[in-house]
């Protein structure tokens, strides 16, 4: 495993690396550490990250490039009527893979030596088998002309191997020198290395760009391809969500949005009273034993799969509620028509949600420094409007972004609602209706049994691309009221 | 100068009346106590009411999942006939695999019909329904056996076998001789045929470690499956998550809490990130299907995706609350560490990232939670169905091999036709737990390390 | 500004407001306060003085029950309020703290409006009926605290944005508005300068016609010039307690004598 | 990336049960690896099937209706032209209602009367008035009207609402007065047809067979559209009803008797045979006569055996494809 | 310890250490700063007097961009370090503040062991090659800061764990650990008894030896005994800056005879 072993030898360039350059930097500080511009550490970590990462990115850009430039070689070399009418190159070439694998491990264990696999001849062999015994399992025999590209596969494999070795290499020895020769007992390493750092640090961040561009490229197309099916003013402004399989159904998302609302608006209503309880209380009034059990039990709620709240939903809350309020019910009335609503999804969600709240805001609110709370105590405050008036505002910017988590949860959640709320997107203000969510609408409509290609389907993408705008917005609404209400201690 | 000699009329300020006594609440303490007591009730209301739904949760769970741990077995003695395995009688491995399982069927009723006999248990049934108490695994364990073994053909061998599905019900209760009235899958005599079995000593209800070691089975044979591969699957799964998500997220937190200019590219990503929080998981689910599957060729049905996708999901998670923890942590540590010299990373590194620790390994925590009981985005990249296959011997296996995780694997369970799977779901939600709460022990114990207040 | 007037205070006996007997508060297993027994007496003010580290502060916060907050603090003996023990199971200590009022050592506004910090202590003790009585407390508060010139035209500007001494002065603001019985004031003058200073020891004088007054410094002449009696501290023992000008002229205990004449740290 | 060797299969996850009882069995009896079956759903099985030929895309497709015109279509588009289509055999669709409940003889008008969101009265179209089964039927007992029937994802809805409903709406008189208020439009009456009452006495599931039936255990008086597997293997819990007079069984549903059913397809990916290994002896191995045959391992399972297998064997091992030269 | 010595102070002339011109500081739309020119000398001690909220601790934090970590606060003008523009773009602040070392008005440890509070800056600056090295920087940056013998036998216990005091002088044993050119030390011995304050004064006479050391004081007696040149500010301005000498005995400026003796605050 020639790759493993060249980022065996980086890695361990890198090492050599960090110890010469600490080296190199002592000594040319006279031993004397003090006169150096940075912490002898820093040096070495400069010739590490010069050996290690301008190598590593060539041989990971090579490992993505070197397929893709083999593979117009050689399918180059297949012509035209050696690809099956039925089949396509790509799968000829993948055929070719196989086999140039299964010719690589017969060597590797000894079966073929380089010299047969380089010349072995489709037919005279059973190759098939041979394949079969390296643990490389063909759909057919090997046609000479797959041989023979496989076998021009190698050795362009090889090749390219040799000079990736040769780049690579060069690289880390070129970077580790360099970076060997500027380092002087006042050159600025720490400088350079927490530049490299902090373009890591703004690399990650950029992550959510991509993942968000990623997000609506791969929702985009679909969704154009909707609206070209179904009117847009029906999608947006209709009333009705009745899809079928006739095509030619109502889907407006307003029904479905209205029921993500009412029942994420519910889930909170129980997640966030209880959860900034719990964490008030773990953290201002629970004694250490009991916050160090409480806190990791209330976390495992966050961790039990959403089946089984699901399950709960439908067994337990739905059938209690329909006790109380459906007809024959405690309470003689008539409000909820089966057991599944907007209530029972609500509440059981919430239940799943408090420790988001709550362990996040445990955190933040026991990240607020003593001394405000001494000094509220001290004016004679009860710890209650110490912590109302001091502490939560104090940790408020944590806690918003603890019930954000929260509502984000409550929004993307589908099992729940599909066990708890029922199917039927519908418009009421009754908390005891079933209803429907988009993100349940949008699961069930991708993973049903309607034709793929008909609205019905993707109405999936249309309605994640504008959730996705929605939650946007509802986020920068949030983004502007914490910047607004942010109070800086100390 | 003074401001005080705009006090009013010179005269020395009165004292507030306060209450005499300490001992006497005021009115207005009262209240105050009153309404301190209240909240503190709420406090432990709030966290009762979160704790006693756990208790119901995991009571119900416990309670409908500890039978998938016990399983029935049968011994019996089989004789390997040859004339039905190995015709040509060379031993010849080839000839020997060509007898599918469907051909051992002969050779179990046989088995079943000497067992019969010897235990002198009297029964009308025919071999066939003899042979029906036993799981339809036990034909593919005998043909496994036999190729491992060609040499034992002809040979008597004991083996211990799955018995089916409703005879390990009936044996745990859920299975009784009213509720089979209308089941064809097992007749009262077989029920008879199993108390007789089972006073003989040959059948027998034992701890069952395949359920938590093995492989999914088939809809036909609830009795073979077992979570273990699954279970390896998420494993690797919230490796590569907790690989990739924690230090992503924690250098992404870093950058927008302490290095970023406040513009609005920066204020662009702040959204982005809690907006990433609020997109369904199966759209990252398209999202993966269309990244790692579609574009960059990953294999599907691999946990490396499955990993991919929740690092994906997770990572708003983490960011939030890391960035929550940062912030809270007060401006006059990152002076103090400024002051002697320190440059902006090394006091956030060396200061400011250990006392926001605590915060960070909550939303570890909680992300990781969310990425191991999560299915949906995994039902688009293809580890939800039937995926039985071997464990995974390399890491490379691990992360490529076709695999499931445990709650694609519980929900496909739970959607199965025959109860037998309900009890394993449940089971797999027991395991489940038992691996998340591990999972959270070690972040918990490292959390607690980092607690303090200041 | 001279020195040493101490001759010409009068010290009156007063009734005894606050009494600690065999007071004794350790931090965890180390033991920062040592059997002290000291009495404060109404209409008085009462200095403590001693080495840094000697547990003024820890001894000060023992009066009004701070030293809850801090979870290995333990504090033994009694301390009577008045003639009841403040450690008392029936003692609210908000009631207390209500009544024994504290400036911190270190100033630690509330990160809110000026306004809202000295405005918080009246409001949870409804001091005033409507908010024009509000604005006059804070108004008359912060006036106290010698600020009110300083801060008037940003009122609602945070209160953690202002300069070290701004912000000592507003905790002083915001102590006094709630009119407690007693004030504890750990070194309040430290990050003061000397007119500031004196507005604040007039204060404390002015407080001193209607309560008690407890004062933590490190300014001899501070303690000379506004205390009636005063304490030695000494490594956690209650060296010398008496009155000011005897204390300071005529010192019965050595290491007393040692730390005025600046020995002993 | 490296080849793969398993066979990959997508899909209807009412075919998964079947599939991966087959699925097991290949991969114990022959040396390829055992298939990995997918579930979720036709639509997204056959999407992944169309997206492309090659390795990183599936080999066969699981269905639980036949593939779409629009779907082929879009095939072709991608590339992958050559599918064959298999029929695996039929799916079973009952009403059940729990075993300690009442017991009903239903006919498609029957369901029609109950569940619609508008019926015939009297000539008038109105608002379906009937709130117990009595109300529909005098024969039925006066329980509440709760019937629980599949969510609009799943293909075993069109079924019911094609067989059953549509039939019962035809039976009743109805299909007439809504074409003639739809101004004699064939298509907006079958539409009117279906719409199903919202007001809670029709309830869809959007899970499983086993959500269908936890609901029948929490609410007695419900009644549950299964398919007929779900049913067999859950007897205890559950009783049938006859649909016009026939009860459903593999047999029954076999000789066409029982109205209600659907076949179950998968489609192979012809380019792929013989470029992944073992997909023609999976596919060939699942229509053999041991294992879809009417004593295999599948009708025992609860799969209608379909009585032309022969001919579908002969097109996987001639592998005769759709549309061309079957 | 008697009052005014003034006359006896040496007053050389050194090399300008610190220059600033033309600075003048805002906080959002506020000037805290006007116009401000001082020449800091090397190996000289230079004292910041001035009514509480005039502006010391804001300019003091300039000079070693302190104020960059306030998001509202902006600097104009020239400080030069050596002759170089320390808002410079090419200058590192963290370099800067290795130099110029800082002790805070507010005494903030980090909430890490004592030992850890003082071993930080010289492990991040690699002034000691091993453990032993680090301990008796420690032990010495311990005993300058005058809290050695308070704190040798709790070297790991957590600094915030300290008396307000003993803090203090923990952040001062903090800054000099590292050994910087140029020390700012806002108020370092307000909450100093007078012995421990002599002790920091008598460091601050050592380091003058070989450094420039900058002090922010409200005690004219304070800037009297340790410093040789005295900057008075006022209400953002610099209204006198020269020989502490004359200015406490000779000022210019009548605003500064009114502060020194006591008439403007
Ligand atoms: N972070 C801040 N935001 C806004 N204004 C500030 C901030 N810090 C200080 N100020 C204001 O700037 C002015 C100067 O403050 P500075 O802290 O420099 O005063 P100072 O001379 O150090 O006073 P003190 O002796 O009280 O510490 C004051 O009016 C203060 O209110
Ligand atoms: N929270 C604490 N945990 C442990 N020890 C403490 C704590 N607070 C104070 N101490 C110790 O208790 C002793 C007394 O401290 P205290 O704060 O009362 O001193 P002080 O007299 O107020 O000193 P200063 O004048 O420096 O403020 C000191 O030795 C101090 O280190
Ligand atoms: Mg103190
Ligand atoms: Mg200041």
């Amino acid at each position: 495993m020639p790759t493993f072993w060249l980022v065996a030898l980086l890695l361990a360039l890198a090492a050599v690396g960090f110890y010469g350059g600490r080296r190199r930097a002592v000594v040319s500080a006279g031993g004397d550490v003090k006169k150096l511009h940075s912490l002898p550490a820093y040096y070495g970590y400069h010739v590490s990250l010069a050996a290690f990462v301008p190598a590593v990115g060539a041989l990971a850009i090579w490992l993505l490039a070197q397929p893709m430039f083999i593979e117009t070689r050689v399918s180059g070399m297949i012509p035209a009527e050696a690809v099956p009418e039925t089949s396509t190159l790509g799968l000829v070439m993948s055929d070719v893979r196989r086999v140039a694998e299964g010719l690589d491990l017969a060597v590797e264990q000894g079966l073929l030596t380089p010299k047969e696999a380089r010349n072995a001849i489709a037919g005279e062999q059973d190759l098939r088998g041979l394949m079969g015994e390296v643990g490389v399992a063909l759909g057919d025999s090997v046609r000479p002309e797959v041989l023979s590209a496989a076998q021009a596969y190698r050795n362009l494999s090889n090749t390219s191997r040799t000079i990736m070795t040769a780049v690579v290499a060069l690289l880390a020895f070129g970077g580790f020198f360099w970076a060997y020769a500027r380092t002087h007992k006042d050159f600025r390493a720490r400088n350079v290395v927490e530049r490299a750092v902090l373009a890591l640090l703004i690399l990650a961040a950029s992550l959510a760009i991509l993942t968000t561009v990623g997000i609506v490229l791969s929702m985009l197309f679909e969704t154009r391809n909707f609206f070209g099916l179904h009117s847009w003013t029906d999608f947006f402004f209709g009333s009705t969500w009745a899809p079928n399989f006739r095509g030619d159904s109502e889907l407006s998302i307003l029904p479905l949005l209205w029921g993500t609302l009412y029942i994420s608006f519910i889930a909170l209503l129980v997640a966030v009273p209880v959860g900034l309880f719990a964490a008030i209380y773990l953290s201002e009034y629970a004694s250490g034993a009991v916050r160090s059990f409480a806190k990791p039990l209330l976390e495992i709620l966050a961790g039990i799969p959403t089946i089984v709240y699901g399950l709960f939903a439908l067994l337990t809350v739905g059938p209690a509620l329909a006790n109380l309020f459906a007809k024959g019910g405690l309470l003689g009335v008539e409000w909820m028509a089966g057991a599944t609503s907007v209530l029972t999804a609500g509440l059981v969600m919430g239940i799943m949600l408090i420790p988001f709240v709550s362990s996040l805001s445990d955190d933040i609110i026991n990240a607020v420094p003593q001394a405000m709370r001494d000094g509220s105590l001290g004016l004679g405050a009860t710890k209650s409007e110490t912590v109302r008036q001091v502490v939560m505002p104090a940790a408020l910017p944590g806690i918003v972004g603890a019930v954000l988590l929260a509502a984000s949860r409550a929004i993307g959640e589908t099992m729940i609602v599909v066990m708890g709320a029922g199917a039927i997107a519908k418009f009421s203000i009754n908390p005891l209706d079933s209803m429907t969510t988009i993100t349940t609408r949008i699961v069930s409509q991708l993973t049903g049994d309607t034709d793929f290609a008909s609205p019905e389907t993707l109405v999936a993408f249309a309605l994640g691309l504008t959730l996705f705008v929605l939650t946007l917005g509802l986020n920068v609404l949030a983004l502007y009221i914490v910047r607004k209400y942010r109070e800086q201690y100390e | 100068m003074t401001d005080l000699s705009q006090s009013p009329a010179g005269a020395a300020p009165q004292p507030r009346k306060h209450g005499g006594s300490l001992l006497e609440k005021t009115p207005r303490t009262k209240k105050r106590n009153a309404s301190e007591a209240r909240f503190k009730a709420y406090g432990i209301a709030a966290i009762t009411a979160g704790l006693i739904m756990l208790l119901i949760l995991v009571t119900t769970i416990v309670g409908k999942g500890t039978g998938a741990f016990q399983q029935t077995f049968v011994t019996l003695k089989v004789e390997l006939l040859e004339e039905k395995l190995d015709k040509k009688g060379n031993r010849d491995i080839e000839d020997i695999k060509k007898v599918t399982t469907f051909g051992y069927a002969p050779i179990i009723k046989a088995a079943m019909e000497a067992a019969v006999a010897e235990y002198g248990i009297e029964t009308s049934l025919k071999p066939k329904e003899l042979a029906g108490i036993l799981s339809k695994d036990v034909a593919a364990q005998l043909r496994d056996y036999v190729i491992a073994n060609p040499d034992q053909i002809g040979q008597t061998v004991e083996f211990r076998f799955l018995a089916s599905g409703r005879v390990d019900g009936y044996m745990k209760g859920r299975v009784s001789r009213d509720s089979i009235e209308n089941d064809k899958n097992i007749s009262p005599a077989q029920l008879d045929l199993v108390d007789a079995l089972a006073a003989a000593g040959v059948l027998e209800k034992t701890f069952n470690l395949d359920f938590i070691t093995g492989a999914d089975a088939s809809d036909a044979r609830p009795e073979a499956a077992g979570i273990g591969v699954s279970m390896l699957g998420s494993l690797f799964m919230m490796l590569v998550v907790l690989a990739l998500a924690l230090p992503i997220g924690v250098a992404a937190s870093i950058y927008l809490e302490e290095f970023a200019p406040q513009n609005w590219l920066t204020d662009l990503i702040e959204v982005n990130i809690s907006n990433l929080a609020a997109v369904p998981s199966i759209v990252f689910g398209i999202l993966g299907l269309a990244v790692f599957i579609n574009y960059m060729h990953l294999p599907t049905s691999a946990p490396l995706v499955g990993g991919l996708v929740l690092t994906l999901m997770t990572l708003p998670t983490i960011i939030i609350s890391t960035r929550a923890s940062l912030k809270s942590v007060p401006p006059s540590i990152r002076d103090a560490a400024l002051g002697v010299g320190a440059s902006k990373m090394q006091a956030v590194f060396h200061h400011v990232l250990p006392l926001a620790a605590p915060g960070i390994l909550t939303g570890t925590i909680i992300g990781l939670a969310q990425a191991l009981g999560e299915t949906a985005p995994l039902l688009l990249i293809g580890m939800v169905g039937f995926i039985a296959s071997n464990a995974p011997e390399t890491l490379a296996d691990g992360l490529l091999a076709p695999n499931s995780a445990m709650p694609a694997q519980i929900y496909e369970w739970a959607k199965r036709a025959d109860p037998a799977f309900y009890e394993r779901a449940w089971g797999g939600i027991i395991i489940l737990l038992i691996f998340l709460v591990t999972m959270n022990t070690l972040a918990v114990i490292l959390r607690r390390r980092f607690e303090r207040r200041w | 500004m001279n020195d040493m007037t101490l001759m010409d205070k009068t010290v009156d006996t007063q009734k005894i407001k606050i009494a600690a007997k065999d007071v004794n508060v350790y931090y965890g297993d180390s033991h920062a306060i040592k059997d002290v027994n000291v009495e404060i007496e109404d209409k008085t003010v009462t200095a403590f003085i001693g080495p840094s580290g000697c547990g003024k502060s820890t001894f000060l916060r023992c009066l009004n029950r701070m030293n809850d907050t801090i979870d290995i603090c333990r504090v033994k003996g009694d301390i009577l309020l008045d003639g009841e023990d403040i450690y008392d199971k029936r003692v609210d200590p908000v009631q207390l703290r209500a009544k024994v009022g504290m400036v911190f050592q270190k100033p630690n506004p509330f990160p809110k409006s000026i306004y809202d910090n000295v405005a918080y202590g009246p409001r949870i003790h409804g001091l005033a009926k409507n908010k024009a009585e509000l604005d006059e407390i804070v108004e008359k508060s912060l006036r106290r605290g010698a600020i009110w010139n300083e801060v008037k035209d940003r009122l609602d500007a945070p209160g953690t944005g202002l300069s070290g001494g701004q912000q000592q002065r507003l905790c002083i603001a915001r102590a006094v508005a709630t009119e407690p019985e007693v004030l504890l004031m750990d070194e309040p003058c430290s990050a003061l300068d000397p007119i500031a200073t004196a507005q604040v020891e007039e204060l404390i004088d002015e407080l001193r016609a209607s309560y008690s007054v407890v004062i933590v410094t490190h300014s001899m002449q501070q303690a000379a010039r506004v205390s009636q009696k005063t304490a030695f501290f000494h490594l956690g023992n209650l060296v010398e307690f008496g009155p000011t000008g005897q204390i300071f002229t005529n010192p019965e205990d050595s290491r007393t004598e040692s730390y005025i004449t600046g020995r002993i740290g | 990336a490296a080849a793969r060797d398993q066979v990959q299969v997508a899909g209807s996850s009412t075919v998964l049960p079947y599939a991966s009882i087959v699925a097991e069995a290949f991969g114990e009896n022959f040396d390829f690896p055992t298939p990995v079956v997918e579930s979720g759903g036709s639509s997204a099985g056959l999407k992944r099937f169309c997206e492309g030929v090659g390795e990183n895309t599936i080999d066969v497709a699981n269905a639980s209706r036949k593939i779409k015109d629009k779907e082929i279509a879009a095939c072709a588009e991608n590339g992958v032209t050559d599918i064959i289509e298999v029929r695996i055999g039929y799916d079973g669709i009952v009403f059940a209602s729990d075993s300690g409940a009442n017991s009903f003889e239903f006919t498609p008008a029957d369901w029609f009367l109950a569940l619609s969101d508008k019926v015939l009265v009297d000539g008038e179209l109105v608002d379906n008035p009937n709130t117990t089964w009595a109300d529909v039927n005098a024969d039925f007992p006066a329980v509440d009207i709760q019937a629980f029937v599949p969510g609009t994802k799943h293909g075993t809805r069109e079924v019911f609402e094609d067989k059953v409903i549509l039939a019962g709406c035809e039976e009743t008189g109805a299909f007439e007065a809504f074409k003639e208020a739809s101004g004699g439009d064939k298509k907006a009456a079958e539409k009117a047809c279906i719409a199903l009452r919202t007001d809670g006495k029709s309830v869809d599931i959007d899970g499983d067979y086993t959500e269908t039936l936890a609901r029948i255990e929490s609410n007695k008086d419900g009644i549950g559209v299964f398919g007929l597997a779900f049913y067999e293997n859950n007897t205890d819990k559950l009783q049938v009803a006859t649909m016009s007079g026939v009860v459903p069984s593999t047999e029954s549903i076999a000789t066409g008797e029982y109205p209600v059913s659907r076949p179950l397809f998968f489609y192979v990916k012809k380019a792929h045979i013989g470029v992944i290994p073992g997909l023609k002896e999976y596919a060939e191995f699942f229509v053999a006569d041991e294992v879809a045959g009417p004593d295999g391992p599948l009708a025992e399972y609860g799969l209608v055996a379909d009585p032309e297998l022969a001919d579908t064997q002969e097109a996987v091992s001639s592998e005769a494809v759709m549309g061309g030269n079957s």
